[in-house]
């Protein structure tokens, strides 16, 4: 017998070749859910925090809007993080001895301040401003989800670009009456497109998709 | 081949950390100040936590990029890093996260203040501009005041209190000066000298002279190295007493300059460019005829993409005609028969921006400017003045001024005689200019004494040991001080010296106390205008390394330590103004940045010739010593903008050079680079000869403030110090001078190698009258025909709501370069050193080409600020493989940092090559002190990317957001890019050409509007207006 | 005998060994008229004539080349139109969002590799291969200079004409160097 | 004649023949794969030295690239105006040196050229080699490397895709098309030489190696015809292909506005320019090799003769070009243009201008005489030269055009520095590697198709398998 091979290394030779078409495909598929999943994206990821602050309790519960804290949203490019004041300014009176506001007290007494993980961190070439999109009718919710049922933060949505630009795109799909802007509950009606057309054309409301718009 | 030899980031390092070693010996005040200081750090975290708390979260993202982007592989977003965000405890009022404030402020300089409007985010200043009600700023800025801001955050700067190169203490300090005082009060003041540079604080004044008063024999010394005392000298000489002089450059319309470079600096430069500018600005009246659209912007059927056309779509009724018109219309934009431009004759030995200026630039040694001076006189039939003959036009140029009586101006530099100065005096009184285009006052000076004159008495007492405690207020005298005086060793004789600066440098090595100065953003003072206007100095920080102001050190000298200069100015105020309402007064002055009324009143007086000088233009060949166009006196030195700030003059960098005419250099077989000898007064120094056209023949200019040993990490080892060749008797320029070859050659880095227009015509000329018989003298050229409206297969794009551009008008810029400082400042733009520069990878994205026209031995110099052209047709975004220049819905030429991998075709096919690249790591991400200066608005680059100009793009998205949530359109100048900003002679302007009424759309339908390389069909939306020039035919012809 | 994946037994056919290219031609044709279909030459360079001498005479290789090439071409020019056009259009120097000249190369670089890669997959795939293992190596001399210098013809067991005597005799008459039978 | 004097000795039949005298199949087939199967001891010394050599200069690449990764770019002496340096020009130069294999294999088989036979596989590989090294250039002279795969179309999180317009995406497209169709042209004709080795091996391991990349060829009469097929086909693909290729490269200059690079010559003058560095090159790796392993008789005089020829022919076509662009510049009126040409003849890169109208015009007009083309030694100096001179030809298109443009106030100048002669170097090391492991590893040349001329050439040679001198073949 002279043969090199043995006549299994034939099916072998093909199994192998689908292996191969099947592997590329499928890191492919791996890598591309890494991407877009959690791992990377952080979306519905709670972090540490030095206090655990519920946005469920005091927005829901104890029902305080959003600009009691983030007192620049409607002003700046930056929403606004409550100096610790503001949450003394309750917490003196309630919980004023909690063993978990403890953190709090310290920075209000030594004047160190609270150093919180950021939750929503854009890139540092991203030049987001806060206020314009709260101008032109843009919820609270429709980026950072329903905070009021969050007991921790956590990022509702990748924040990658292609989730901004399709909003920027068909801007009309998600504005609501300016009025509306800071209600969790917030539904959007049946009629959203045509809603949506007409605050598009009150509010001067633009679908920019410029680069410059956000880098800079 | 280092990035950064401007920054060596570990011996800066290591000083922070040295700087932030234990405080036990600190007083307790001094503790309060450092937790203050700590607050304002603080602030920083609010708005941009990660750099400010931890540089590596930054430094490490931008290393992740590299590694996890590559892995990643499929998408540009990666893991974010964790990041902190930290709140304030205790929000202070005004403050809005993400909103930046301004403050009034004022920076001296030479004793004279520029009102400031500094640019605050969070406590942190990043930006300093003019002043808009400071009578010496109009708005406008120079690039001194820009680039302070770079001094402010320098980490070289001294950050403790030394006694004998020991660190001590503040309190200590003011123990020793306790001592001292006692001392001197016992002696009734005898020994006890200050120093000072010019002082014009008032607050400052007062209290010298109260310690004066209490101690009679104690004496107040002013020196200044490139300070003005030749022209109260002059004044002296003319009037009998010292004055100040204004001129009214706004109502002349002849102007002859004896080498003073009034354009560009010495006080008021800022007001007299502009009023200067105003004088040469040709208005048009074109009759806008917009053209039907279908024919003019046509667009697409799809259209752009609906985002664009939404711009617009609810401004439907302000949807107006485009306004940039083809150029038969533009054509028809006629100058009214009775356009008339100001003339200037400049008489100077080195070309300056002012000469660049001149209709008429006579060269001549500076010391053969008082010859002319007095030839010019004697046409003038001043009595007493007797001609020399050597100023053949000096005729033509009398008449010229007789025939614009009370609407002339004669100007001497400060650099000249005195007797020049007084000669200039008598010419206006002759010429009935007094009172009208040159008003006199009262000096505004503290101590207005001979400085020169002071300093050598000083020297002399010390040398005699009558000295035994000098207080050194700022200035670098050992370092600075005339090379005969020889201060240093004069300074050894002085029982108790002290020294407050800036910087540790020669001084601060030689005496016993070194105490480091406030700078100015970080300091309460006062100080005066060039018209005596007082402006308020308020801090925008507390003092980063815990410097001290002259206030305190001579507050404590006279026996209060410990008091703030906040009170110590306060006070001053208060006893000046003894009204009810002092604190609303206080509170607007502040917020102002000008003291109302505050200004010198006029005097009147009466000028007599001054005795014919005996000297005469030297014979033999001369040395002219000048301030350094960027580094001024060395004071700059270890500023590293200004070092990197092509100087106006030849766009040399980073060196100071000996400046030689071209038949002069030939004489002497020398050629640029080469390293000559100047042998002065039996003083040599060795440095690198620069062939400038222009220049006066049998002469060299050197420029001051080089040669610095103990500047900083900057400043160090650059250049040649011309001051070891500087004497007190001659200060200025001298005969006598030896030149001698050594051989070997010095590199020098230059922005800009070729000299001439090579046949080209970048900058459009014509006289005046050429202009009159033909508008449009722009496009009578060999290239640049312009263009049909359609030179293209494609159909225009149609840019509806806003359409951005530029105008650079050629015949107001004078070339200062402000406007490249400015940039810089805004946005974030890196240092890269001397050899980077030299290879041709400075990063400046605006620049000024200087181009000389006609011989070389006196060329007509022209300036052309280059930014990016915006082209409508862009080249470099075609070549783009990842679209990351694109085309905006307003047309920028955006340019996508984040985006771009740095191909860098963009900038080879860039017609005008003002795409820059990160050849290397340029921005420095280890300097942690220098966090604070970046702008937030404009990402910082890093390496591998190209950067390029986009008409400030952050002011323009500012301002559109703003304007959105106003619902209304962007108001015509609400947008002001920091070059337009800087300007002094406003001559760039920005708007929307949509908006017809718009100054930039009055201005492209001007006559003289022409773009640069039209003929590539590139259509820039930067467009220049064509210089003129208003010789006077008499010498024309002659 | 049973028949296994892995263990098969049985004939696989039989084989002459010629030595010169134009004696495989010619057996070939002959045992082509004689009413042989199920054989195969083998040759260690083509010879002209061998395929179509056995019958062999559609290969379908240049239509699987037209197939990938229009593929190629079409895809590659959708893709940059639907970019500029559609996915995120730019106005990019001026330039018309389908600015189709420009889209020319690459869609003829397209084309060109979808042609190239189809004509390879496809010969290999309508070939059969990779297939190491097969029955005409079991012959010596095939595995050993089938690939050199020498030409044989194989008639195959399947085929309904054969018959282990008769159709040895008849490549005997053909003066091969050697004719022998071939295991499975 | 023995197969062992065959191996040992080749006599040159000279400039008329392309094989030398007593072949036969089996010979042929044992001559070529002896250069393979040979045992390592046997391996001609100057194969070991040449592979030494290359393999340091390879190091240039490691390191420099390493360098380069860590500081940047501006380790290059790439500025502002002259952003682009070497890397372009090697990127340009090593693209037109991989043209000669395509076009050998592609064209002249549908010219039926039979001399192609014995250097096919050889310039094919040199080709595939020469691409690579091209490949490199332009993913290190980006300033972030790292994103190179932004030029790739694929859905990514931003939405955002490479700009089709620009001629950097075309080349992306272009080179790897041609270095994928150049490596499947290769690798299709190398299958049933594999199987030719697999058969000769006389280890085992030689056996299974080569007999798997074989994939079971056994020579099937209608494999062969579905093959000829295919083979035909890729070559009628490659040919267009090749022409675009560098066609696409000059775009990469022709596209843009600058001076010295807009016009419309460059597709074509780029095209004989690559074919002319690509003989050259084939002549520069044939001429050694063909003495190291004694292939006088199949790579013979008629061979080389022939590639000169050609490289005549290209070589008079690249003139031209250069005649057109300064004829073009004067024509045209533009000053810009005109500067530019006379700023390449006269200005500070002169020396540079000159020694490329030698290297490439002057001195190979010497192949007219055949004294020059069939003399080994002097040829091989041709090839060289011409070499060079294709490498200075790039460099004024990149750098001359550039570091005067149009604004005088932007003019610069462009000094390389020690690292982009570094990677200059590293390149041609890593080309050399590879051609010669290649020669040792893989039949150089295609053992079926020299079988198929010889078939051709002598009809009937009988023969019992080699012990007999074959006759002499008729002409």
């Amino acid at each position: 017998m002279a043969q090199l091979f043995h006549r299994s290394t034939n099916a072998l030779a093909n199994l192998s070749i689908g292996a191969t078409v099947l592997g590329a495909g499928l890191l492919i598929a791996f890598a591309y859910s890494m991407d877009r999943g959690s791992y990377i994206t952080d979306v519905r990821v709670v972090k540490e925090q030095p206090v655990p602050f519920s946005h469920k309790h005091h927005v829901s519960d104890d029902g305080i809007d959003c600009r009691y804290c983030h007192t620049t949203v409607e002003t700046s490019s930056f929403a606004g993080l409550p100096a610790t004041e503001i949450c003394m300014s309750c917490h003196s009176q309630i919980w004023a001895n909690a063993a978990i506001l403890e953190p709090v007290r310290e920075s209000f007494r030594s004047g160190e301040s609270l150093e919180w993980t950021r939750i929503h961190d854009l890139p540092d070439f991203v030049y987001f401003n806060h206020s314009i999109h709260i101008n032109k009718g843009v919820g609270c919710a429709t980026c950072h989800g329903r905070v009021d049922q969050m007991p921790l933060m956590y990022k509702e949505n990748t924040l990658y670009m292609n989730w901004c630009v399709n909003c920027h795109r068909n801007p009309e799909k998600y504005v609501r009456p300016r009025d509306q802007v800071f209600n969790m509950a917030y539904e959007p009606p049946a009629n959203q497109e045509e809603l949506g057309r007409k605050l598009v054309e009150e509010n001067h409301i633009q679908s920019l998709t410029d680069c410059y718009t956000c880098h800079r | 081949m280092n990035d950064k030899p401007a920054l060596d980031l570990n011996k800066i390092r290591a000083r922070l950390e040295s700087a932030q070693g234990p405080l036990y010996w600190k007083s307790l005040e001094e503790l309060a100040q450092t937790e203050e200081f700590q607050a304002y750090v603080e602030d920083e975290f609010a708005d941009r936590s990660p750099d400010w708390l931890n540089p590596a979260n930054r430094r490490n993202f931008l290393k992740l990029m590299g590694a996890s982007l590559a892995f990643a592989g499929v998408t540009a977003c990666t893991k974010q890093p964790k990041e902190t965000i930290v709140p304030y405890v205790r929000q202070p009022e005004d403050f809005v996260p993400g909103v930046p404030l301004y403050y009034a402020t004022a920076m001296q300089m030479g004793g004279v203040g520029t009102g400031l409007l500094v640019t605050s985010h969070l406590g942190r200043p990043t930006k300093v501009d003019g002043n808009p009600d400071h009578p010496g700023s109009l708005g406008a800025s120079d690039y001194f005041q820009q680039a302070s801001i770079l001094t402010m955050y320098d980490p070289d700067r001294g950050q403790a209190v030394t006694y004998k190169g020991q660190i001590s203490s503040w309190i200590s300090f003011q123990a020793a000066l306790a001592v001292a005082r006692e001392r001197a009060i016992l002696k009734n003041g005898e020994g006890l000298r200050i120093l000072t540079e010019t002082v014009t604080s008032p607050t400052l004044t007062s209290q010298i002279q109260k310690i004066l008063k209490e101690m009679p024999s104690a004496k107040w010394h002013s020196y200044e190295p490139c300070g003005r005392h030749n022209a109260y000298q002059g004044a002296l000489l003319a009037f009998g007493r010292p004055v100040n002089t204004i001129y009214r450059f706004d109502q002349a319309d002849v102007i002859v300059s004896l080498d003073a470079d009034f354009l560009s600096c010495g006080p008021g430069n800022l007001l007299y460019a502009r009023q200067f500018a105003d004088k040469r600005r040709v208005q048009t009246n074109v009759t806008h005829t917009p053209q039907p659209k279908e024919d003019w912007q046509e667009g697409y059927q799809e259209g752009p993409i609906p985002a664009r056309s939404n711009q617009s779509a609810s401004y439907a009724d302000e949807n107006r005609g485009p306004v940039i018109l083809p150029p038969q219309v533009q054509a028809q934009g006629k100058p009214p028969a009775e356009t008339t431009l100001n003339r200037m004759y400049v008489f100077e030995a080195a070309p300056s921006p002012t000469g660049g200026m001149a209709d008429h630039r006579f060269i001549l040694r500076a010391s053969e400017v008082e010859a002319a001076a007095w030839d010019l006189a004697a046409a003038l039939g001043i009595s007493g003045a007797t001609s020399t003959g050597k100023l053949k036009q000096a005729a033509a140029i009398a008449r010229d001024l007789q025939a614009h009586k009370g609407a002339c101006v004669v100007i001497a530099g400060d650099h000249q005689p005195p007797a020049v100065h007084a000669l200039a005096h008598a010419m206006n009184a002759a010429l009935g200019n007094a009172g009208k285009t040159v008003t006199y006052t009262d000096p505004i000076e503290g101590n207005p004494v001979d400085q020169g004159e002071s300093l050598r008495q000083l020297v002399a007492d010390m040398n005699g040991g009558k000295v035994d405690t000098l207080l050194i207020l700022a200035g670098n005298p050992v370092y600075s001080a005339p090379v005969d005086l020889d201060f240093a060793a004069a300074l050894k004789k002085v029982a108790t010296s002290a020294y407050l600066g800036l910087f540790p440098d020669e001084t601060a090595a030689l005496v016993q106390w070194y105490v480091p100065e406030a700078h100015y953003l970080e300091s309460w003072s006062d100080v005066r205008g060039f018209d005596g206007t007082v402006s308020f100095v308020q801090p925008l920080i507390a003092p980063l390394y815990g410097g001290k102001t002259a206030h305190e050190v001579i507050s404590t000298l006279a026996g209060e330590p410990g008091k703030f200069p906040y009170d110590i100015v306060r006070d001053y105020w208060q006893s000046q103004n003894k009204t009810a309402n002092f604190e609303i007064f206080w509170q607007k002055a502040l917020h102002d940045g000008v003291v109302p009324n505050t200004a010198v009143p006029a005097v009147t007086v009466t000028a007599k010739t001054p005795p014919p000088s005996s000297a005469r233009a030297a014979q033999g060949f001369e040395i002219a010593f000048r301030p350094d166009p960027t580094i001024w006196d060395g004071s700059f030195a270890n500023n590293g903008w200004l070092q990197e700030l092509p100087k106006p003059h030849n766009k040399m960098t980073w060196d100071n050079a000996v400046w030689i005419s071209p038949s002069t250099a030939q004489q002497h077989g020398l050629n640029s680079e080469e390293m000559v000898e100047l042998k002065y007064q039996g003083r040599t120094v060795t440095g690198p000869v620069w062939i400038m056209p222009g220049h006066a023949n049998d002469a060299v200019t050197v420029h001051l403030g080089y040669g610095r040993t103990r500047a900083g990490q900057v400043g160090n080892e650059v250049g040649f110090s011309a001051y070891l060749l500087r004497t007190s008797a001659q200060p200025n320029h001298d005969s006598g001078l030896e030149i001698r070859r050594l051989g070997g050659r010095h590199p020098l880095a230059t922005t800009q190698h070729a000299q001439t227009m090579e046949g080209t015509d970048p900058v459009r000329v014509a006289t005046l009258d050429q202009y009159k018989k033909s508008p449009q003298f722009v496009e009578e050229t060999e290239q640049d025909k312009p263009l049909p409206p359609k030179l293209t297969l494609y159909p225009d794009y149609r840019y509806q709501g806003y359409k951005w551009g530029m105008t650079l008008d050629l015949n107001a810029c004078v070339g200062c370069s402000a406007c490249v400082a400015a940039c810089q400042a805004e946005n974030n733009i890196s240092v890269v050193g001397k050899e980077e520069v030299a290879r041709g990878r400075h990063m400046h994205w605006i620049r000024v080409d200087r181009y000389y026209k006609g011989n070389w031995d006196n060329p007509e110099l022209y300036y052309q600020p280059v930014p990016c052209m915006q082209c409508e047709n862009a080249p470099c975004e075609l070549v783009c493989p990842v679209a990351a220049t694109v085309h905006s819905g307003d047309g920028l030429n955006q340019m996508v940092y984040n985006r771009c991998v740095g191909t860098r075709y963009c900038s080879n096919n860039c017609p005008y090559k003002v795409r820059r690249f990160n050849f290397l790591l340029y921005s420095d991400w280890n300097t942690q002190s220098l966090y604070g200066l970046r702008n937030p608005n404009v990402s910082v680059r890093s390496r591998g990317v190209m950067e390029k100009c986009t008409y400030c793009v952050q002011r323009i998205n500012a301002a559109k957001i703003q304007s959105e949530k106003e619902n209304r359109r962007i108001a015509d100048g609400e947008i002001v890019p920091a070059c337009v900003q800087v300007c002094p002679t406003q001559a760039i302007v920005f708007g929307d050409i949509n908006d017809p009424k718009s100054r930039v759309a009055q201005l492209k339908a001007q006559a003289r509007n022409y773009s640069l390389l039209e003929d590539l069909s590139t259509r820039p939306r930067t467009t220049y207006l064509g210089r003129l020039r208003n010789p006077n035919p008499e010498i024309e012809k002659g | 005998m049973s028949e296994t994946f892995w263990d098969r037994h049985g004939l696989h056919g039989i084989m002459a060994r010629f030595e010169q290219p134009e004696q495989l031609v010619d057996a070939a044709q002959h045992a082509y008229s004689a009413g042989y279909r199920k054989m195969d030459a083998y040759s260690p360079m083509p010879v002209e004539g061998l395929a179509e001498a056995i019958g062999f005479t559609r290969h379908w290789v240049s239509l699987v080349v037209l197939m990938g090439g229009l593929a190629g071409c079409i895809g590659g020019f959708g893709l940059l139109w639907w970019i500029t056009v559609i996915a995120y259009p730019h106005n990019v120097g001026g330039r018309p969002f389908d600015s189709w000249p420009m889209y020319i190369p690459i869609t003829f670089e397209c084309t060109v590799l979808l042609a190239a890669l189809s004509s390879v997959v496809g010969m290999l795939a309508m070939n059969g291969l990779p297939m190491p293992y097969h029955p005409v190596f079991n012959l010596r001399s095939f595995a050993e200079r089938g690939s050199v210098d020498r030409f044989f013809l194989c008639i195959e067991a399947d085929d309904p004409k054969f018959d282990r005597v008769q159709t040895r005799a008849f490549l005997e008459q053909f003066k091969p160097e050697e004719v022998a039978e071939v295991e499975k | 004649m023995k197969i062992e004097e065959l191996e040992q000795k080749a006599i040159d039949p000279g400039p008329e023949k392309i094989i030398g005298p007593g072949f036969n199949y089996a010979t042929v087939t044992d001559k070529i794969a002896n250069t393979v199967l040979m045992p390592i001891e046997k391996t001609p010394r100057q194969w070991w030295v040449a592979l030494l050599i290359a393999f340091m200069a390879l190091q240039g690449l490691v390191v420099g690239a390493c360098w380069l990764l860590y500081k940047g770019v501006g380790v290059w002496g790439i500025v502002i105006p002259v952003a682009w340096g070497y890397a372009i020009v090697n990127f340009v130069w090593w693209i037109g040196i991989g043209h000669a294999g395509t076009l050998i294999s592609a064209i002249l088989l549908l010219l039926k050229q039979d001399w192609r036979t014995s250097i096919n596989r050889f310039a094919e590989a040199m080709t595939l080699f020469a691409v690579a090294q091209a490949g490199m250039f332009p993913i290190l002279h980006m300033g972030r490397p790292w994103l190179g795969y932004w030029l790739i179309p694929y859905p990514s999180s931003m939405w955002l895709w490479p700009q089709p317009r620009s001629p950097l995406i075309w080349d992306v497209f272009a080179v790897t098309t041609y270095l994928t169709v150049s490596f499947i042209f290769w690798f299709i004709g190398l299958i049933p030489d594999l199987a030719t080795m697999r058969d000769r091996a006389k280890q085992k391991w030689q056996a299974l190696t080569f007999g798997m990349l074989a994939m079971g060829w056994r020579g099937s009469a209608r494999h062969w015809s579905r093959y000829q097929m295919a083979y035909l086909l890729l070559a009628g693909l490659a040919t267009p292909l090749v022409l675009s290729v560098h066609t696409v490269v000059s775009f990469d200059f022709a596209i843009s506005l600058l001076p010295g690079w807009h016009t419309t010559i460059f597709p074509p003058y780029f095209v004989a320019g690559a074919i002319y560095s690509g003989f050259a090159m084939v002549l520069t790796l044939a001429i050694p090799a063909r003495k190291w392993f004694h292939l006088e008789d199949l790579i013979t005089m008629r061979h080389l003769d022939a590639c000169a020829k050609l490289m005549l022919g290209t070589g008079l076509l690249v003139a031209y070009g250069y005649m057109m662009e300064a004829f073009m510049s004067w024509y045209s009126g533009n000053p810009h243009e005109m500067f530019m040409y006379m700023n390449r003849a006269t200005g500070p890169y002169w020396p540079f201008f000159w020694s490329l109208i030698l290297c490439n015009i002057l001195i190979p007009q010497s192949l007219w005489s055949r004294r020059v083309r069939q003399n080994v030694p002097r040829l091989f100096f041709v090839a060289i030269v011409v070499n060079i001179g294709m490498w200075l030809e790039r460099f004024i298109i990149v750098i001359t055009s550039l570091h005067r443009d149009f604004l005088p106030s932007s003019w610069g100048m462009y000094y390389p520095t020690q690292w982009d002669w570094a990677v200059l170097t590293g390149t041609i090391g890593f080309f050399l590697v590879l051609m010669i492991l290649f020669v040792r590893v893989l039949p150089s040349i295609s053992i079926f198709e020299v079988r198929e001329v010889l078939h051709h050439l002598a009809p009937h040679v009988l023969d019992d398998g080699g012990t007999e001198p074959a006759p002499a073949h008729g002409d």
